[in-house]
């Protein structure tokens, strides 16, 4: 019987693991197709310096939508993610320019680097727990609580500074808080320190997701939550958790955006959750959830990474980029939808 | 009703041949060259085991799924069904085996949907609810037709369900396994109007996995094996044992009785009850001082019709209850806050009544959704250890004989008894000291049942002690040690193995008041039948 | 494409505001002409999508950029990547708070365009009277700078008083709610004066609707939208920011400097506003007055 | 046991009725309590004028609103209604200024207004056409197809005139094009036509959801799509259907809001498909579909029209209008859940 089993089990589970292998080729070939025809259309899209600084861009959605990714995987949805992406970077600006003040004392506390974006990852967990509060414990619709989060975060990042921008966030020596622009423009070896960054946030999250009890834990709450309830999962502590991760990615990418700007700007980050899901669902990630991965993520930012920067590249109009990145969007979605069809007939062919 | 004018054209006859039907999905082959032939005012019985392709070749008769080579001929002449609209067209019924109701919408216009009555575009609810009611009281099922379907128990839904397709005007009505949730009452009603367009000429396709009311109802019966055609009969003079024989191959022999090992005075009980009660949205009482011990190593049913709160209880063990009253203790441990997974680590485990809605993470493989309910047996460091996850789910899957291709096989992919082994691996991983197993074989063919059976008595002997529900009469005389009777969430009856009879059961089940001594009461005519056919199984 | 022509980039806020589509295609059009290719680009007021153009124009080996930026603050990284880069930018229409990273800031004197039509506009109010001042986005360095000039104009007028201020974001929609509300609370408003034009066009049409047509409002930008509204003698006037001139300035000087390393001029260089009222709206053609 | 059942079943259903009914009186409960505020903040807040003007622009939200409501009941979701009302309005700009030109010809085709305001609406419906084919043809999730859509329409609107506005709307007598001002500006016996529009739609939408089979069978789809296949309705004609309804309800609002503006601006109804969707839900529609009504929506929208109106006549300062908003979205769904706990808590305790 075993050995039997794993004969039998040969075929199919290569079969199987080729499904899964061809999803994630999906997304991969749109990208592959619009690698080629920008490399064909423009002479400076397919050069060292421009495919780093492509998927430089496409870190900062990528790291939010790497969140975004879990969240999915439990069937809700974070809309919050781009107003907390200026959050965080007004608070990374607070606190490089005018550190903690205690106005009793008349001082002020400041932190150094390191600290600092501690601080503010915290606080985008703390914004994460505020949604996971409402969706968990008021069973508020993860849609419309997150909304009303987009607003509060929002206005709390204008509040910060009365609407002003936290200029030029070099620190000072005597403060030791020097050395912040470096997250943004630093590098090693060659590689922007962002793409770094985004590496270590998709190969974590990509073992969480795949090898961890935690994420096994996560697609079984977006598959059934009342089996997994059942199963002994505590269902509330997953959607917490996914909510504060997700919460977590978006204030690094605030972090990245201030120190690339070297300043923080309040209108950092709006509408960039558009951005972040697009990626999480051209990535095969299911809305209804329990069904994609994070790597899936990665390639579906890519591809919007790319179509961005090669219609900058191609000088084409302003117009016609939002209809042209309409039409990809769809086009790529579109694609997996024939593909999966055909697939499901050729399988029928083969029984 | 619309049918009330008989319609002799098809008086009697063949209506409805299906020819050499194949049904491929991938990986299955779920019909095979199988001819089926529908007579007109008669029971049509369709059998056969988890799997053969009764529901699939019904899907084909009502113009659900399409075949995949083979012809329907609907009064001679071929029919090409590209949706239920066109069957409906045709003047097909069907009951599905799965509810298809809508939870949001009220008993009328569940029943009305798709074909509301309008005048001038506006529908006439009122109309619709008075026809509603006529159609439950026929069904002696007096709801209020604007009660939302989502607050209608299990039974309530089935016969819902029934009305819908009564509610059109069949030439034929197909019955995927109606009585499934059905009480003793509700099933005769049923057969009542089965009668009743029996007469009217209307032909019926039923299909059961309770044999004993294929022999009650029947009149031709057809049998399938793993999507192939079995045999075909006419009733009289087709027994249980047949038909067992045509569906399973062989005689399934009757669960093994283990031999009782007497308890020690020493040991603890694995769990006990005492007084729990849980009140009903409403008024009154689901469980009303429910008490009951369970001794390791000891096999206790719980037997009672639908909605006597058995689930109910079983929920209140896992702790989805809070406002339930009362003391639990496992194994002298009083059970109180405990989350579900506390109880689980404590040695509670629950195999759920519905696997699909409650049991089974469908996204998820046949091996994930064996380890879910005890991952952290496989984590190492901070990771999942797939060496020892596959080890251990080989081994349940060997023991439990699950018929699957691999663990990493879609486990929506399994039938209905190969799905019911998953979630009972699932709660083995566990390692319980008690288990709890709600309606463990609904819907199970007799084969897999004596399977079930068989795994249950293995952990009794291994020293588990297994509280299980069931509806099944016949049930009770095969493996339990006692027996437990709940009627409207009060205990009606305690029953050790030898003592149990058909009748005390039966009473005690439709008792409905507190006394705790059984009341004699001549057992109904379904009853008997399942009596006598219970024996010889 | 061609190899032997030079790249200018060209980067602008949002090509559906009428005054950057002028400053836009000024720009791109002087380009041209001096025998350059262009890249007309477009940041929203997003100064992260700013820094990512810049990226490219980079990548793309432009040879200078004009830019109309994102953020006093939030652009100067950009262009101090861009000076690293050895490309030069040429900043028209808003400053940044930093000097010797641009090559040039050509900017229309805003405060000094303010100050311009706030004396119009208390003229026309004959220097007394109630009146609500439209701001454009709160997050915006010139909606301060504007707002300031009409408010420290105005308050030396003592029988002026501003009963309301409300920021419409720039926005013709908002303006138009916005204003609509105020009329309710404020029935006999004299006057409305407005932090950019499309704003004014909204708060006129909200007014004209409530058949209040004969409110006072003034504009700032000069779009030909407001142009023609002042020929109908709707909104009586408005500031016009000489953009058309900045940005062939700004070409040029760049043209300049690619050529001869210098502009010649200093770097932050600012144009007055001129105000367009009746008298000479006659004269005007897409943001510049013909003499 | 028949009698017991009946018995059962009747408190059951009647506690219905009654939940339904304070189903909808609770966002009704949320409403009266902002507009005692907001009376008692500002004198000028509760007069007729600013009533009027404030249903007014309640009216613009509350027609997407309508739209949306049906898309949402059968479970999906219109992402793309913002950029609708961008197009319709351009559109409208654009054969109201220029025609339809007939290049050959070298002449353009004028229409009346009633002709105009036809063909805008059937713009609406095409579009949202395309969203129904792309979801029902080629089952593309609602969200990223009417994402999709969101991109396109815009750029097309942009694309209508190259960016730039369509000033002046007001026609000219010898094209026979005068009037289309009356739309936004116009009223009827003292009352905008603006709001007799939104009544209209909303007696329609509210007949049409109720008492009609569609109706219904919307509701059936939102509530188990399989059994609604299954019990023959046409489920993709429901869906095309009502993505049809919410595109033209949005075209509907682009015109009004070019006639209130007269003239039609490329950059018109950004982000209002956020503030529909706010409406629907706090109306007490579920996303999941199934659940809610017209009645709830527009008290949905009327919220958010109170809320607005009433923050700009308090002259709150813009960055805490956006706190407050969020707020009070998320507050008026919470106290929805708070409240069906404490009905659901009596009803435990009356046992
Ligand atoms: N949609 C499907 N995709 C793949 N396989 C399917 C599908 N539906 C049914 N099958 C397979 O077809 C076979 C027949 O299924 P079917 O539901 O007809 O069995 P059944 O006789 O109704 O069983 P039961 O008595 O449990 O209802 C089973 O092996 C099942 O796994
Ligand atoms: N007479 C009744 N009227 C209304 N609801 C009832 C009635 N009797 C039971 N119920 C409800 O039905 C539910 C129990 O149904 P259910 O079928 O789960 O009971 P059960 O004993 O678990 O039966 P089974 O386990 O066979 O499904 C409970 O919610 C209970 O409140
Ligand atoms: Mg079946
Ligand atoms: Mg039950």
């Amino acid at each position: 019987m075993p050995t039997s089993a794993a004969t039998s089990t040969l075929p199919k589970a290569s079969g199987l693991s080729l499904g899964v292998f061809l999803f994630r080729l999906r997304a991969l070939i749109a990208l592959m197709v619009l690698i080629l025809i920008f490399a064909i259309l423009s002479p400076s899209f397919f050069t060292r310096e421009n495919l780093i600084i492509l998927v430089g861009q496409t870190a900062i959605n990528a790291i939010m939508a790497i969140g975004m990714t879990f969240v999915i995987l439990t069937g809700g949805i974070d809309l919050s993610v781009g107003s907390t992406v200026g959050l965080a970077a007004m608070t990374s600006g607070l606190l490089i320019n005018r550190g903690i003040p205690i106005p009793p004392l008349g001082v002020a506390i400041f932190f150094n680097i390191p600290a600092i974006i501690i601080l503010v990852l915290c606080l985008g967990l703390l914004v994460g727990a505020f949604n996971g509060v409402l969706i968990t414990r008021f069973n508020v619709a993860p849609f419309i609580a997150t909304l009303g989060t987009l607003y509060v975060a929002r206005g709390t990042a204008q509040l910060s500074n009365n609407g002003a921008t936290f200029p030029n966030l070099v620190g000072k020596p005597e403060l030791g808080n020097t050395g912040f622009p470096f997250l943004g423009d630093g590098s090693i070896v060659g590689i922007p320190i962002v793409i770094w960054i985004m590496v270590l946030f998709a190969a974590v999250a990509g073992f969480v997701a795949g090898k961890t009890a935690f994420g096994r834990q996560v697609y079984a709450v977006g598959g059934n939550e009342r089996a997994a309830e059942l199963s002994g999962i505590y269902v509330n502590r997953i959607k917490m958790a996914v909510y504060m991760i997700c919460g977590m990615c978006a204030a690094m990418t605030g972090l990245i955006t201030a120190s690339q700007l070297v300043a923080a700007h309040p209108a950092v980050g709006e509408s960039y959750e558009l951005n972040a899901i697009a990626a999480v669902v051209l990535g095969g990630t299911s809305l209804a959830g329990g069904r994609g991965n994070i790597w899936g993520t990665i390639i579906g930012a890519l591809v919007i990474g790319v179509l961005t920067n090669g219609l900058v590249l191609l000088g084409v109009q302003e117009f016609w980029k939002k209809v042209i990145t309409g039409l990809v969007i769809i086009l790529a979605v579109v694609l997996d939808q024939l593909q999966e069809r055909l697939q499901q007939r050729l399988s029928l062919n083969r029984a | 009703m619309e049918h009330a004018e008989p319609n002799l054209s098809y008086a009697s006859g063949e209506v409805l041949i299906a020819e050499k039907i194949t049904k491929r999905f991938p990986g299955t082959l779920a019909l095979d060259q199988v001819d089926f032939t529908v007579y007109a005012g008669a029971v049509n019985v369709l059998v056969g085991e988890n799997g053969a392709g009764k529901s699939t070749l019904m899907k084909i008769l009502a113009g659900v799924d399409r075949p995949t080579s083979g012809r329907l001929l609907l009064n001679g002449s071929t029919a090409e069904f590209s949706s239920t609209r066109d069957a409906e067209r045709a003047g097909i019924g069907i009951i599905y085996q799965e509810l298809n109701l809508f939870p949001n919408l009220n008993i009328s216009e569940n029943i009305f949907a798709a074909h509301e009555l309008t005048q001038h575009g506006v529908v006439q609810h009122r109309e619709q609810e008075k026809s509603t009611r006529e159609l439950l009281n026929r069904l002696e099922q007096p709801l209020n037709p604007a009660t939302l379907v989502r607050d209608l128990r299990i039974g309530q839904q089935q016969i819902v369900e029934i009305a819908k397709a009564l509610s059109q005007n069949v030439r034929i009505l197909i019955m995927d396994e109606p009585t499934s949730a059905l009480t003793g009452a509700e099933t005769e009603a049923l057969f009542r109007i089965i009668a009743d367009l029996k007469a009217h000429g209307v032909a019926i396709v039923y299909i059961s996995h309770k044999l004993e009311e294929l022999l009650t109802i029947g009149d031709y019966v057809t049998v399938l094996r793993d999507g192939k055609l079995a045999a075909q009969a006419p009733a009289p003079g087709v027994s249980l044992a047949w038909i067992i024989e045509k569906m399973v191959g062989h005689n399934v022999a009757a669960p093994r009785r283990r031999l009782q090992k007497t308890p020690g005075d020493n040991d603890k009980p694995a769990l006990e009850i005492k007084d729990l009660c849980l009140p009903r949205a409403g008024s009154g009482f689901t469980l009303e001082n429910v008490s009951l011990t369970l001794r390791r190593g000891e096999i206790l049913a719980i037997f009672g019709l639908m909605g006597a709160g058995r689930t109910e209880l079983f929920e209140c063990l896992m702790g989805l209850h809070p406002e339930a009253t009362g003391d639990i203790r496992l194994s002298g441990r009083r059970i109180l806050h405990e989350s579900i997974r506390e109880r689980i680590d404590l040695g509670l485990m629950l195999v759920p009544e519905d696997r699909q809605r409650l049991g089974l993470v469908q996204q998820l493989s046949v091996g994930d959704n064996i380890t879910l309910a005890n991952l952290k047996r496989f984590v190492t460091f901070f990771w999942l250890s797939q060496h020892r996850e596959t080890q251990d789910i080989t081994t349940l899957m060997r023991e439990l004989a699950i018929k699957a291709r691999t663990p990493t096989y879609p486990v929506t992919s399994l039938s209905g008894g190969n799905q019911q082994k998953v979630v009972v691996a699932k709660s083995l991983l566990t390692l319980p000291q008690v288990l709890l197993l709600d309606e463990p074989t609904r819907g199970i063919d007799v084969g897999a049942k004596a399977e079930i059976f068989e795994i249950m008595n293995q952990l009794a002997e291994q020293g588990l002690a297994v509280l299980f529900v069931s509806s099944e009469l016949a049930e009770m005389f095969t493996i339990p040690d006692r027996i437990l009777v709940l009627s409207k969430g009060k205990v009606t009856g305690e029953l050790a193995h030898d003592e149990v009879t058909e009748n005390l059961l039966v009473t005690a089940a439709a008792a409905q008041q507190q006394t705790e001594h059984v009341t004699p009461h001549p057992p109904t005519e379904v009853s008997l039948h399942r009596s006598q056919n219970s024996k010889d199984l | 494409l061609a190899q032997e022509k030079k790249l200018i980039a060209i980067i602008v806020p949002s090509p559906e505001n009428p005054f950057f589509k002028a400053e836009a295609d000024a720009a791109d059009a002087k380009a041209k002409s001096l025998g350059y290719d262009t890249l007309v680009l477009v940041h929203n007021d997003d100064p992260v999508k700013q820094d990512q153009l810049f990226d490219s124009a980079i990548a793309r080996k432009a040879a200078a950029i004009i830019l109309d930026n994102a953020g006093a603050d939030a652009t100067i990284a950009a262009v101090k990547k861009a000076k690293a880069a050895g490309i030069p930018s040429f900043l028209v229409d808003r400053e940044i708070n930093a000097t010797g990273v641009a090559v040039a800031q050509l900017v229309s004197n805003n405060y000094q365009g303010a100050t311009l039509g706030a004396e119009e506009f208390a003229k026309l109010m004959g220097e007394e009277g109630d009146y609500v001042e439209l701001i454009g986005k709160e997050t915006d360095t010139n909606a301060g700078i504007r707002s300031k000039g009409y408010n420290d104009t105005l308050s030396q007028y003592p029988k002026l008083k501003k009963v309301a201020s409300q920021s419409a974001n720039w926005n013709q929609a908002e303006a138009f709610q916005k204003m609509q509300t105020i009329i309710q609370q404020f029935p006999n408003i004299k006057g409305v004066i407005s932090g950019n034009d499309t704003m004014a066009l909204g708060a006129y049409a909200a007014l004209k609707a409530a058949g209040k047509g004969k409110v006072i409002v003034v504009g700032f930008d000069g779009s030909p939208d407001v142009a023609e509204s002042i020929k109908a003698n709707e909104i009586r006037a408005t500031v016009l920011q000489p953009v058309v001139r900045l940005s062939e300035l700004a070409a040029e000087q760049a043209d300049q400097y690619l050529k001869t390393g210098k502009t010649g001029q200093d770097e932050k260089q600012s144009i007055d506003c001129v105000l367009v009222n009746p008298d000479n709206v006659a004269k005007y053609s897409s943001f510049s007055l013909s003499e």
